[in-house]
């Protein structure tokens, strides 16, 4: 088992040095000048100079990415230009709002997508598992946006159930919880769906009946720890789509996180600071994925001996 | 007939391992010679994971051997270029196991019966291929109006005709049956055995004939190379074999079989103790021997080499 | 006659799909007397599977049971309540798989799922219930049962997990066990084993097996009495020894004749032409009419009746009729 | 050619004349591409509608100039925010534009942006992916771990950094969602021509010696197809999506062009006064991506049934 997680942990580094990689070209190679692009044509010859120096732009190619690498080691991400605060400053500061968002999302996203799944399943073709797989092609379909915007409109604006003038406490965050974790529901309920459906169909489901287990029993100690091998997969997926989702949805409710971070970042064309969440998020997101598959490698016994 | 016998394929020292890891493989096939006869029946015959499916597919080198070499008539194939093995490749055809695998479902039965004859481009134009796997058809017994059907619109014994088609349409020396008719039901599988000893005799094929089933064997073969985790245990004439197996385990083997007559069965059988060994990591001496009751201590410790008993030839150390 | 342990009457059990009623169990009438094994035997597709889904309630959709009892010790178990046939299953009737390789929950340690069977059925603990199962263990002859008990099905050979699901099986001691294709996924020595383990079990312990299986020669080694099905309805039924000696039915015949004996060379195989017939599409008269080489015309237009040659031997043909008529 | 009449094959002939009516009797329920989409038509009928909408849609993005007496740019500031009405049946925006005509021309950018890029790196991932799998060894392991490398970003943040590097506009979008959208179509193509690889077919032709070429080209890609149908019709939503995310905040498509997803986003300043403003794109972009799924979803059913989680 340790070896096999020693190697995925082996994997996780190529692919974070190949992320920290394209991140580099993307954001300082290819856009030509960058300090240029950073600043616009109203950049004084000073600011420049101290810009070039700053992020060794005078130095040649492999130099700049040996140092880049070394500062992103050391968690130095620079500092962003129009904030005036280190970079590594302002993501901490963020962070703790992106995470709350996130983990409650995915909460209701998960409890609820589960639910459904099993449900719609164990009721196959009935009223149940129509209405629900109805819903959740709906909540794979509608846009991030017109969740939170409708959220807004309706629970906000129209009922005044809650406060939308900005993120106060942690009630702030229901609204943008529940509208992030809305796609992330009906997935989590279709695959659920799908693959309890098919174990169902297993032979040892045959044995377990067989043996005289009531449905109930069949169900949780049989059918659900076998289904719930591909939803891990998909939970560790949807921490990328959830960050992705933050990005809107911290945007539309006025939350400081990572995400607005990154979005102001664009607008305002600050390299250290886009650089600086990009590289953040993507790191969460395959740390995510190598909880994830650790966690498989626990749970799948064939995964666990190596077979 | 025995003095004519003229050598079609023969292996020496053929070796082929899979490996697991870096220090571990599957010893598929260890350390075989044998010999196959124009116009003969080969069949061999054992349990799962003995190496004889991997045998014959290292035979045409569909696995290229670990060590070895492989001759057909006087050419060492095993030691070919792709390039010059091709018109080697013609000569030997295969049939595969499960007759609903090995047909391509997007393809028609022309076109998979046609699929040999395009690659190794024998016909001039569209209509001879199409006259040919017609031709096919009729030989076979799969009824011409079904030429541009599916696959999956027939049935087991039906797919395996087709497949039988498919492997004879280049006119092939040898032609490498592996479990041709275990997928298939009793009252079919009689029927395609008899349209493979028909075919064998029409188009003057040779067989190599692999199956876990000792009965069709009988039925099929003229010579026996029953096999145990890599090795050949006993090797000749079926009739001779099926009439005194001498080594170990093809006695028990035979013995084992469910003989359809309720009358035999209050004869007491022994039978074999035991799981077969992993091929990963097989037995030392005799891979025999931690299932051979008789076993001595000779069989721990050496590997018995084939040699002649009673017109065939076995390799164990007791008999 | 002994006394019957269960009593199959006029099952009929059917799927029904998009394509149309498929009858895979069609009007079958089986008996199977205390402590003997009892087989079926047919090719695939005749329903024998689905005739021992049917006992142990475990057809899945579209298939269900349409009409016909299902007696166990007098009791009709199609009209029990779900839970009550729940405790029938595993309990009193226990069922083997023919894939060894996915009955068993991949998952769940092999000694937990046994120890499940008991903990279902009956009021002790676990510590009782591991030395129970370790016992059934030495019982089906799986050899360091303390160290099997940990692993996982997938580090088991098949044939040591056919063990253990019979280990299942037999835990609750139920008075009868249904072997469906047991060794069919197996090797033919491994096949001996479990077929003599099987054997050995019913005699000690007084349980009835109803064995299921294409093989006639193991049918031949280990039943009493036989049900040969075709295309979902039994034509021909006996005890052992007359079925293999005066088969009647021309499809029992017809079988027999093509298995191929060890100690002679043949140079041909008998066989039956044509291929088993689709259920959805059966002939309207017998179902076996188009491969049969004594068909009549009565065959391909009536449906023909058991015809019972006594001592309860009978087969579902025109011909012993035809010939009495045409001797008259 | 040897065939010597045989006493044998006469009793195969009669062999032959029971089966030959048992096979017809049993090809009368072939199961052909065709046969799965009538089944579709007449078991799916939300399938169907779906695709009726889509095509509708489409029809409305082509012809919208014939649809609508409105320019697109065709500014009334007179009537500006006006709710909906007889006039402009869907309202106007700030700048008095019909919100109906901007839809529909809208619907052109945002159909073009579903289906061009998802064209193109359903070709990348096709091309990777079968390489990837028939192949094997390090070209498997460099082209997976350049997937890795992908998937490792939200797809969200990595476009962005993409539209940052390329700079606004169309074209930067389509590159954008084809670089985003490629892995994941690799790895399914991956796996399934791993597992075509393994099939005794594909082992049947190698003995043949067909070549690896006309292998992939003869027997795996045709049996890709029907995951790569249900794949399309999946991705073109995502990338509806994905679109609409990036002009939403700003970074896709660029004023005065107009897509659904920066109307939503010019609306979302009314959206307590003039709701319709963002609410009537938002519904358009679901109704788009809700057909879609329904199709995608009916495809799979019928055609590939063990596609799952794409």
């Amino acid at each position: 088992m340790l070896k096999s997680i020693g190697k995925r942990v082996l994997q996780t580094l190529v692919v974070l040095f190949c992320v920290s990689l394209l991140i580099f070209i993307l954001l300082r190679i290819i856009p030509g000048d960058a300090i240029t692009t950073m600043m616009g044509e109203h950049a004084n010859a000073e600011t420049i100079e101290r810009l070039t120096k700053e992020m060794n732009l005078d130095k040649p190619f492999y130099v700049q990415f040996a140092s880049y690498l070394r500062d992103i080691c050391t968690g130095n991400f620079g500092s962003s230009y129009t904030l005036n605060k280190p970079v590594t400053e302002l993501i901490s500061a963020a962070f703790p709002n992106t995470v709350m968002l996130a983990v409650f999302a995915a909460l209701i996203a998960w409890v609820i997508g589960m639910v459904c799944g099993i449900i719609a399943a164990v009721r196959k073709d009935g009223i149940l598992d129509r209405l629900f797989m109805g819903f959740s092609l709906l909540g794979v379909s509608i846009p991030v946006f017109m969740v939170a915007m409708l959220l807004q409109y309706l629970v906000g604006y129209r009922l005044h159930w809650v406060d939308i003038s900005g993120v106060k406490n942690w009630t702030g965050f229901i609204l943008p919880a529940i509208a992030l974790g809305w796609n992330s529901a009906g997935s989590i309920a279709r695959l659920t769906r799908s693959t309890l459906v098919e174990v169902l169909q297993e032979d040892y489901i045959d044995t377990a009946k067989a043996k005289g287990l009531g449905q109930g029993a069949v169900l949780l100690l049989h059918a659900l720890r076998n289904a719930m091998l591909p939803v891990i997969t998909m939970m560790a997926l949807q921490i990328s789509s959830l960050l992705s989702g933050a990005v809107i949805t911290e945007t539309i409710f006025s939350i400081n996180g990572v995400g607005r971070l990154a979005v102001d970042a664009i607008t305002s064309r600050d390299i250290p600071l886009l650089q600086g969440t990009v590289l953040f998020t993507t790191v969460i997101v395959i740390v995510g994925n190598l909880i994830a598959d650790c966690l498989y490698t626990v749970l799948d016994p064939r995964i666990r001996k190596g077979a | 007939m025995r003095e004519e016998k003229k050598v079609l394929l023969r292996c020496e020292h053929l070796v082929k391992e899979f490996p697991v890891d870096r220090k571990r493989a599957v010893h598929a096939v260890s350390d075989i010679s044998l010999e196959i006869y124009e116009g003969e029946c080969l069949a061999l015959v054992g349990e799962s994971g003995c190496g004889k499916s991997t045998l014959g597919r290292t035979l045409i080198q569909l696995h290229e051997p670990t060590s070895g070499k492989v001759f057909f008539r006087d050419a060492e194939i095993s030691a070919m270029k792709p390039a010059q093995f091709a018109q080697y490749r013609r000569q030997m055809q295969m049939i595969f196991q499960d007759p609903y695998a090995s047909l391509d479902p997007r393809m028609t039965v022309r076109d998979i019966i046609a699929e040999p004859l395009v690659t190794h481009k024998v016909c001039e134009s569209k209509e001879a291929v199409t006259a040919r796997v017609l031709e096919l058809m009729d030989a076979v017994g799969v009824p011409r109006e079904f030429l541009y059907r599916y696959p999956h619109q027939f049935s087991g014994g039906q797919r395996q005709r087709i497949g039988i088609a498919r492997a004879v349409a280049l006119n092939p020396s040898l032609v490498i049956c592996d479990e041709p008719v275990s997928a298939l039901d009793v009252s079919v599988q009689s029927q395609v055995l008899n349209l493979l000893k028909d075919i064998q005799a029409n188009y003057g094929l040779t067989y190599l004939f692999i199956s876990h089933d000792l009965s069709v064997v009988r039925f099929i073969s003229n010579r026996v190379c029953v096999m145990f985790l890599g090795k050949i245990c006993e090797i000749g004439d079926s009739e001779t074999i099926y009439r005194d197996p001498v080594h170990p385990y093809t006695k028990f083997l035979m013995n084992a079989i469910p003989i359809a007559n309720p009358h035999l069965r209050e004869q007491e059988k022994t039978l074999l103790e035991g799981e077969i060994p992993s091929p990963i990591d097989p037995p030392k001496g005799c891979r025999f021997h931690t299932r051979c009751p008789y076993a001595t201590d000779r069989c721990r410790a050496e590997e018995p080499a084939l040699r002649e008993v009673k017109g065939r030839q076995v390799a164990c150390h007791l008999v | 006659m002994e006394e019957k342990l269960l009593e199959i009457n006029h099952l009929k059990s059917y799927f029904f799909t998009r394509k149309g009623v498929s009858p895979a169990v069609d009007d079958v009438s089986l008996a199977v007397p205390k402590g003997k094994i009892v087989g079926i035997v047919g090719e695939s597709g005749c329903g024998k599977s689905m005739t021992a889904k049917s006992i142990m309630d475990l057809l899945k959709y579209p298939g269900r049971i349409v009409e016909g009892e299902i007696l166990l010790d007098g009791k009709d178990l199609t009209k029990l309540s779900a839970r009550e046939r729940r405790r029938v299953r595993g309990e009193d009737v226990s069922m083997i798989f023919q894939e060894p390789m996915t009955s068993l929950n991949p998952v769940v340690k092999v000694g937990k799922q046994v120890r499940e069977a008991i903990l279902t059925h009956q009021k002790v603990d676990r510590a009782e219930a591991k030395r129970r199962v370790l016992e059934v263990f030495r019982q089906v002859g799986i050899s360091e049962p303390e160290k099997r008990y940990e692993c996982y099905p997938h580090e088991l050979s098949g044939g040591l997990r056919q063990r253990v699901m019979i280990a299942m099986a037999m835990v609750c001691r139920p008075k009868l066990m249904i072997a469906d294709e047991p060794t069919t996924a197996l090797d033919v020595t491994i096949e001996a084993q479990i077929l003599k383990l099987i054997k050995t079990l019913c005699e000690t312990t007084g349980m009835s097996c109803l064995l299921i299986s294409h093989n006639l020669g193991v049918i031949a080694q280990m039943c009493d009495y036989v049900y040969v099905m075709y295309a979902g309805k039994i034509v021909e039924q006996g005890d052992v020894f007359t079925l293999f000696d005066h088969p009647r039915h021309p499809y029992t015949q017809g079988l027999l004749a093509s298995i191929i004996h060890l100690d002679e060379q043949r140079e041909r195989l008998s066989t039956i032409p044509g291929m088993v017939p689709n259920l959805m599409h059966l002939p309207e008269g017998c179902a076996f009419c188009n491969r049969c080489g004594q068909a009549m015309d009565c065959c391909r237009t009536k449906k023909p009746e058991l015809y019972d040659l006594g001592g309860g031997h009978a087969f579902r043909c025109f011909l012993p009729g035809e010939s009495e008529a045409s001797h008259a | 050619m040897p065939k010597k009449s045989n006493p044998l094959q006469d009793d195969f002939r009669t062999e032959m004349a029971a089966e030959r009516e048992a096979l017809a009797a049993q090809l009368g329920e072939s199961d052909t591409f065709g046969d799965k989409m009538r089944r579709l038509a007449s078991d799916n009928k939300l399938a169907v509608f779906s695709g009726i909408l889509i095509v509708i849609f489409i029809l409305m993005a082509v012809f919208a100039p014939l649809l609508t007496p409105y320019d697109f740019d065709e500014m009334d500031l007179m009537a500006r925010l006006a709710p909906p009405s007889a006039k402009h049946l869907l309202g106007t925006d700030e700048l008095g534009r019909d919100v109906l005509t901007r839809l529909l021309y809208g619907a052109r950018v945002s159909l073009a942006v579903g289906v061009i890029p998802t064209v193109f790196s359903m070709l990348i991932g096709v091309v990777l992916g079968m390489v990837s799998g028939y192949v094997g060894g390090m070209t498997d392991a460099v082209i997976m771990r350049l997937a890795d490398v992908v998937l490792s970003f939200p797809s969200l943040l990595l476009a962005m950094v993409i539209m940052y590097t390329l700079g606004d506009g169309i074209t930067s979008i389509f590159i954008a969602l084809a670089i985003t959208n490629w892995a994941s179509v690799a790895r399914v193509v991956r796996s399934e021509t791993l597992s075509l690889r393994e099939t005794e077919y594909v082992e049947a032709a190698r003995s043949m010696g067909v070549k690896d070429m006309v292998i992939i080209f003869r027997h795996i890609l045709p049996n890709c197809i029907p995951s790569l149908i249900v794949l399309f019709t999946l991705n073109v939503p995502s990338a509806i999506l994905s679109e609409s995310s990036l002009s939403f905040l700003g970074i896709g498509v660029q004023l005065p062009k107009s897509s659904w997803g920066l109307m939503v986003n010019m609306g979302r300043t009314y959206l307590y006064n003039a709701p319709w403003l963002s609410l009537v794109p938002s519904a358009a972009i679901m109704l788009v991506v809700l057909a879609f799924n329904f199709l995608g979803d009916g495809l799979r059913d019928v055609l590939d049934p063990h596609l799952k989680n794409s």
